[in-house]
């Protein structure tokens, strides 16, 4: 199996991954592999444990069992925390955005500048002109104009620009692994194009990055390989390459059986 | 193992801790096991209730019991008497009083009365046009709050109406009523809205000592505290006679809750229940004013006298 | 237009051979505990069962022979029926994120109507009884009324109309005792849910059975009116629409409306039924003391909120059931009435109630976690 | 202006609706119309006003002015009880399911069937395993194959799960006009397809049918008429027969004027 | 690969036209109402002062001269301090989706260390009194301890907790009240909260300013107390990190933890400073009764809860301010004392207390929709 047996160490790497809820089984012995500065995307029907794996990956769900390295180490983080503390950056696909608080404070959520005067060294006070400046910044990178009011509350955004807020904050952050799940999803075709250069973008800095996507153009335009999904595990990683977008989907529904030197 | 019971009003307040105490050191003496139960507040029938049950399925000889609703619970003390239980009722009679097996009581009216008439006394010619202020317990008037707030105007000869009820006189000298839920922080609000609708308040009835040390930094803020106000109250807890000896608080009528307890411990445990008065329908255990400043005709005790008595 | 739809097409393309068929992940490992862990995790109302049962264990060694005896149970099962009634009541309300601090007080008020008109003003007890539910359902109406029409939270309304009610109360009832004397006599109706019966004697005498278990063991009309109102509500939140509406009401109004749910109406019936629940609570309450005692029930909110709580159900709405609370009261009863007969000193039987009731939800909390 | 002279009644008209936030304008005058048994597309940027305005519409947020007919009546709706009893059923951005409930409740919240015997009649019993029943079936008619249990509350689905059920609760139930707001933003390759699929079908029934969607191929698909959304405001309504996507997206985001005969 | 990104590469071509430039909706139409409305949208907080002052004006009617005298004024903020910095306390608990039940008996204790270890045991003040302070944090903390490590809801918690905290109180005090003679003796500094002074005899004799209007008026140590830690715990809310993640716990807790926050660590805290600042409360509750009284303020919690909901702060949490916290004990302060000297009958005060919540409250909500 190609995937196992990589020449350099992958950036983040997990076997056997086991997650259930009940009776029903969200990761059934998956693995995953991203290899440095690549782009991975992930694709997979509804419900195949997608959003699970990354969860399981980052902290926010814990695995029943399998293991996790980062880098070569072995990892096993109790919350989202400890993977961000480690430099992965991720936006959920519910975007775990806090609504009732603004966009700036949404965006610099748990890493938050002080100022850089006596008053910040002494009593710890916030900049928020400074944060407000970079997240107004980061939203038209973004391509996120309409957005009047960067003291708005994120609850009373447009459910694109919640998203953007999402996106903006990982690709702002993340410092070893940026992780997106779906981060197209509720974004118009101009937002969605700017999201996909921000992930090239990052990928020129160095990082590598895992992106959900059910969009299959927008998935063959940007990864490198492609890791399929079905029924809670890795059914194939695929070179974008190589296969036709048909094949891909076929592979992930079932129709298809994975290629043989490909197959997880 | 003999099992006796003992359940008071609430379980905080310092006259039921220190019945308790008295009960619990009887109890050691007489080697019997107490039982201590308590309602969750004053007028909380419910839980006095649950805890006649309580005594009944652990098969105790009997209780004493401070009754938080004179009436209600006489159903619930009649199945405890029906179960074989003696019942002792402390502080506060039953109606009927013959509902329980013998009343241990302070007369919490006559309480009121005392102090009722020392101030009506110390104040001589003045009482006429005195200006009065009462800090009474609860808006819904448990029991013991009209007993002692109707005894004092009885002493001070107020016509009291509905003896009752307290609200419904007409008697002019009679400046407000105000609720301090025997609390020394709430009487102390209650005696400053007090003071803004009577600035010439001259006496202040408060329904235990708490309320009064409370009401006493009220009138100690605008300065009232040169003796124009006579303060009284009734308990008769340590703090509250050291008070009296400070001459913060005029008079207080002390009452003996170790004493209530202990007579009962020993009544039930023996099962002789003492001789009553036929007359008073229970054994009194007695009401005394204390104060440092005795009025004739008023019967007193010296602040010494209640320093040796007082219980808390 | 030719350009349209090649990109996604060709994504598409890739579905036509797609196979039929249902994922099926079923897992077949069903050994003991894993078959006990599913039947909890499908069946979670029973987990506060197993936490009453441990308290049921423990206090049978701290309090030896009293706390096991057939009578006690009784006793216990007597004691919390007037706060689980409440207890429904609450569960009601607070499934719709509300919550509601009128309950005992209404229950109060409900209990004087009824007492005072009949007693007092001698009023037939045919009249005053439904007078005194109609008093319950009016406060009910209330608090429903100015929570949906002015939009204030649940907390503030109930904390106004506590007031209010508790005036009305002093007013009506010149916080005048009514004894069980008088009550016997002028409306021994509503003292019917006093009454005991033994159903030992009962399948002895009518059915010639001698259940000797059953020996000890009584119970009065107030329990089954408890296990009545609870199974209607049990039946209504489960069974019909209204329940479904409950539910979905709390657990995220703005979608519930969305949904095309008339969340105010909802919310008016759960206040008005809760309020009528109180006016049942207060026959039951006239029935175990014999008569009316105005100044009653004071803790009675805090300790229905609790038994709501300790059953499982969720401060936040849309999560909870009426069995969790019924028997969140049993804990709770059984606790204090384990503790009051282990002769333990009263300041240290509270101390023990606040720890039995955190671990009793820790308890709780850690068999949902193993369990899913 | 040819929107607004049509030769027959539109199914639902609206003029110059107007709906401000603060200083946040969301509706600027914004006029629609929705021809009988047409599926409309609404178009337009990450927080141009689109689900602003299909609020409107339908009650779930009151305008500050403006005007709405459904078929020819004018209507105010109060609340959204009021449009779906007239038949307009709406899949929400937000999805409006609630989390705790099952997905068969959820289905069928508001609208509950009850048991046909007598214990349905005299006490309302549900008749719960009908509307499993049904509720499984329309899932599968989505190809929403990965759901294991009816039961399970929608807060443990998958992202697009989510979206399914609320798609199928909408296809289901409308009987005048169906609205979807982004129906397909969280969903897979095939269960994108079929909710396609779903809304041809509904034409076919003969009801008019609002499609918000920021995915071109598929709004150039199955759109009759193209309502372009743009700074609160309709901008203009084209015929996807006769202009591109390339034109759809610069009308969308000012790159070009809208055409002088399609301007709104 | 030929067939990638044709579909949506077709749309796309439309962007290369795109021009720049911010969407622009600002609006030109700025009158007076225009203007107070966006005040009122922009600082929410002013609300309940209006609402301070609709009550404000209606007792001065309903009891003329009294209610307004500076003096009066000065007796309200003394008689609003205690539940006040209670409010502070208990709107920290709420902001994060909970709630401290335990609040009251945590500041008795507190006072009760206090005092009892400086007057009966004789310790120094200087000891007894960070001693109190320590008490109040290690009562917090447990209660966060526990809210986060056992993940079990605050209510049920602090209901515990409350039991036990209680049940400490009256073991180490004994009930036993302590004179404010004897405290005067023993420790003078636990009364200082309550020592009061005049700011016009302090501008007169200092500044030699005649301030008129400032006659009458008078002030305590504890109100300025109360004003530090309002300001304090205000700062800390609003311009520190710590306070965004207070927000952010209560608003959406699994967002909170996705994004990073560690969710215990700041519920720990919060606790912990609540516990600490109901044992501020304490010291000015000492100054206040001049003693200590260990069954005081037992309905401290929920008053406490009522300034905080009061001042519209939302008890699901993550929506809330300290200024309308004390606001909020304000109006309810207003309220008691304005009834107080209506000389309206104790019956019908409490009604009125009732309809006066429910009516601010009402109006509040009014003020903030029309604004909106
Ligand atoms: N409750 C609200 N308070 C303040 N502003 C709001 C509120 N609701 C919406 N807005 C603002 O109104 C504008 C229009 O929002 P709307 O949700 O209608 O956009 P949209 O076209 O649906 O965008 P998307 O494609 O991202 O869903 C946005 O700028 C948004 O921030
Ligand atoms: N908390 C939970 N409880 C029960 N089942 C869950 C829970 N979370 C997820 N599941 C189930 O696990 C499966 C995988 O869900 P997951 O969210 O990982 O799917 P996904 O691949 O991300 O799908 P999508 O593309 O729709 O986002 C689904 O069937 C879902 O219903
Ligand atoms: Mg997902
Ligand atoms: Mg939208």
């Amino acid at each position: 199996m190609s995937a196992d047996t990589p020449s350099v160490e992958p950036a983040l790497k997990a076997r056997a991954l086991n997650k259930r809820y009940g009776r029903v089984v969200a990761l059934d012995n998956a693995d995953f592999d991203l290899m440095p500065n690549e782009i991975l995307a992930v694709i997979g029907d509804n419900g195949a444990g997608k959003s699970t794996l990354i969860k399981a990956l980052t902290g926010a769900v814990t695995p029943d069992h399998g293991e996790i390295w980062l880098n070569g180490q072995p990892v096993a983080f109790r919350s989202p925390i400890e993977a961000r503390n480690l430099g992965i950056e991720t936006v959920y696909q519910n975007l775990a955005l806090s609504p009732a608080l603004s966009i700036a404070d949404n965006m610099f959520l748990g890493r938050e500048k002080r100022r850089e005067d006596f008053f910040g060294r002494l009593f710890r006070t916030l900049d928020k002109s400074h944060m407000q400046k970079v997240a107004r910044q980061k939203l038209t990178e973004l391509g996120l104009l309409t957005i009047q009011n960067i003291n708005q509350p994120v609850e009373t955004l447009s459910g694109g620009q919640r998203q953007g807020v999402a996106v903006a904050r990982a690709a702002a952050f993340g410092s070893r692994v940026v992780i997106m799940d779906e981060p197209t999803a509720a974004l118009g075709v101009k937002e969605s194009r700017k999201v996909l250069e921000t992930i090239l973008r990052l990928k020129e800095r160095g990082l590598p990055i895992v992106l959900i996507s059910h969009n299959m153009p927008h998935v063959f335009e940007v990864a490198d390989r492609i890791h399929i999904h079905r029924l809670g595990k890795r059914v194939a990683v695929i070179n974008p390459k190589r296969h036709t977008m048909s094949d891909a989907v076929a592979i992930m529904t079932g129709a298809m059986a994975p290629p043989a030197d490909e197959a997880a | 193992d003999e099992v006796i019971g003992l359940i008071t009003k609430t379980e905080t307040n310092p006259f039921f801790v220190k019945m308790r105490e008295g009960a619990q050191a009887k109890a050691k003496e007489l080697g019997v096991t107490l039982i201590t139960a308590a309602g969750k507040y004053d007028g909380d029938n419910d839980g006095q209730v649950a805890a006649i049950e309580n005594l009944i399925a652990a098969g105790a000889k009997g209780f004493a019991i401070v009754p938080s609703d004179s009436k209600a619970i006489v159903p619930t003390i009649q199945k405890a008497r029906d179960a074989g239980l003696k019942v002792i009722v402390l502080d506060t009679p039953l109606d009927p009083m013959n509902a329980a097996d013998a009343t241990f009581a302070t007369d919490n009216r006559k309480a009121g009365v005392l102090i009722g008439e020392w101030a009506k006394g110390t104040l001589g010619d003045k009482a006429k046009d005195a200006k009065i202020v009462f800090l009474d317990l609860a808006t819904n008037q448990p029991t013991v709050d009209y007993l002692r707030d109707q005894g004092f105007m009885q002493g001070f000869g107020i016509d009291v109406k509905d003896p009752n009820k307290y609200g419904d006189e007409d008697d002019s000298r009679i400046c407000t009523h105000e609720i301090s839920q025997g609390d020394q922080e709430k009487g102390r609000t209650a005696m400053e809205n007090a003071l803004q609708k009577c600035p010439d308040v001259n006496v202040v009835y408060t329904i235990n000592e708490p309320a009064a040390a409370g009401a006493w930094e009220a009138l100690k803020a605008v300065g009232k505290d040169d003796g124009s106000v006579l303060l009284v109250s009734i308990d008769g807890g340590c703090p509250g006679v050291k008070n009296v000896q400070a001459g913060t608080l005029g008079a207080t009528s002390q009452q003996y809750p170790l004493k209530m307890a202990a007579m009962a411990l020993e009544a039930i445990h023996s099962g002789k229940i003492p001789d009553i008065d036929p007359k008073m329908g229970f054994l009194d255990t007695g009401a005394q004013l204390i104060t440092a400043k005795p009025v004739d005709g008023v019967p007193s005790i010296s602040v010494e006298e209640g320093l040796k008595l007082c219980w808390g | 237009m030719s350009d349209n739809a090649t990109g996604s097409a060709a994504a598409e393309r890739g579905l036509s051979q797609e196979q039929g068929g249902v994922a099926s992940f079923e897992d077949p490992d069903r050994g003991l505990i894993r078959r006990m862990q599913e039947f909890l995790h499908r069946y979670p109302t029973s987990i506060p069962f197993i936490v009453l049962l441990i308290g049921i264990v423990i206090f049978s060694f701290a309090a030896p022979g009293k706390f096991l005896a057939p009578f006690n149970f009784s006793l216990i099962l007597q004691q919390v029926t007037i706060i689980a009634i409440l207890g429904v009541a609450q569960t009601l309300v607070i499934l719709t994120a509300g919550i509601d601090l009128s309950v005992g007080v209404i229950m109060i008020l409900a209990s004087v109507v009824m007492g005072r008109t009949a007693v007092v003003y001698g009023v037939p007890v045919e009249i005053a009884f439904p007078l005194g539910l109609l008093a319950g359902l009016a406060c009910g109406f209330l608090n429903g009324i100015i929570v949906t029409k002015l939009r204030l939270p649940p907390f503030i309304v109930t904390l106004g109309t506590w007031s209010i009610f508790g005036a009305l109360n002093v007013w009506y009832s010149k916080s005048e005792t009514i004894r069980q004397a008088d009550m016997q006599e002028a409306a021994p109706f509503l003292q019917w849910t006093g009454t005991i019966i033994k159903p030992y004697s009962f399948f002895a005498d009518t059915l010639g059975l001698d259940l000797g278990f059953l020996k000890g063991w009584v119970l009065n009309y107030g329990s089954i009116v408890m296990l009545i109102v609870a199974a209607v509500i049990w039946y209504v939140l489960n069974k019909t629409a209204f329940g479904r509406h409950v539910y979905a009401s709390g657990d995220d109004p703005d979608a519930a409306r969305l949904a095309g749910i008339n969340t105010d109406r909802t919310l008016i019936a759960v206040y008005s039924l809760a309020g009528f629940i109180c006016a049942i609570a207060a026959w039951v309450l006239i029935g175990r003391i014999g008569g009316v005692s105005p100044q009653a029930g004071q803790t009675a909110n805090l300790d229905s909120i609790t038994a709501v709580v300790i059953g499982g159900t969720s401060l936040f709405g849309g999560r909870g059931s009426i069995v969790g609370t019924l028997v969140g009261a049993l804990i709770v009863g059984v606790f204090r009435n384990g503790l009051a007969l282990s002769g333990l000193e009263l300041l240290w039987q509270d101390f023990a109630v606040g720890v039995l009731i955190i671990v009793a939800v820790t308890i709780d909390q850690w068999i949902r976690k193993i369990s899913s």
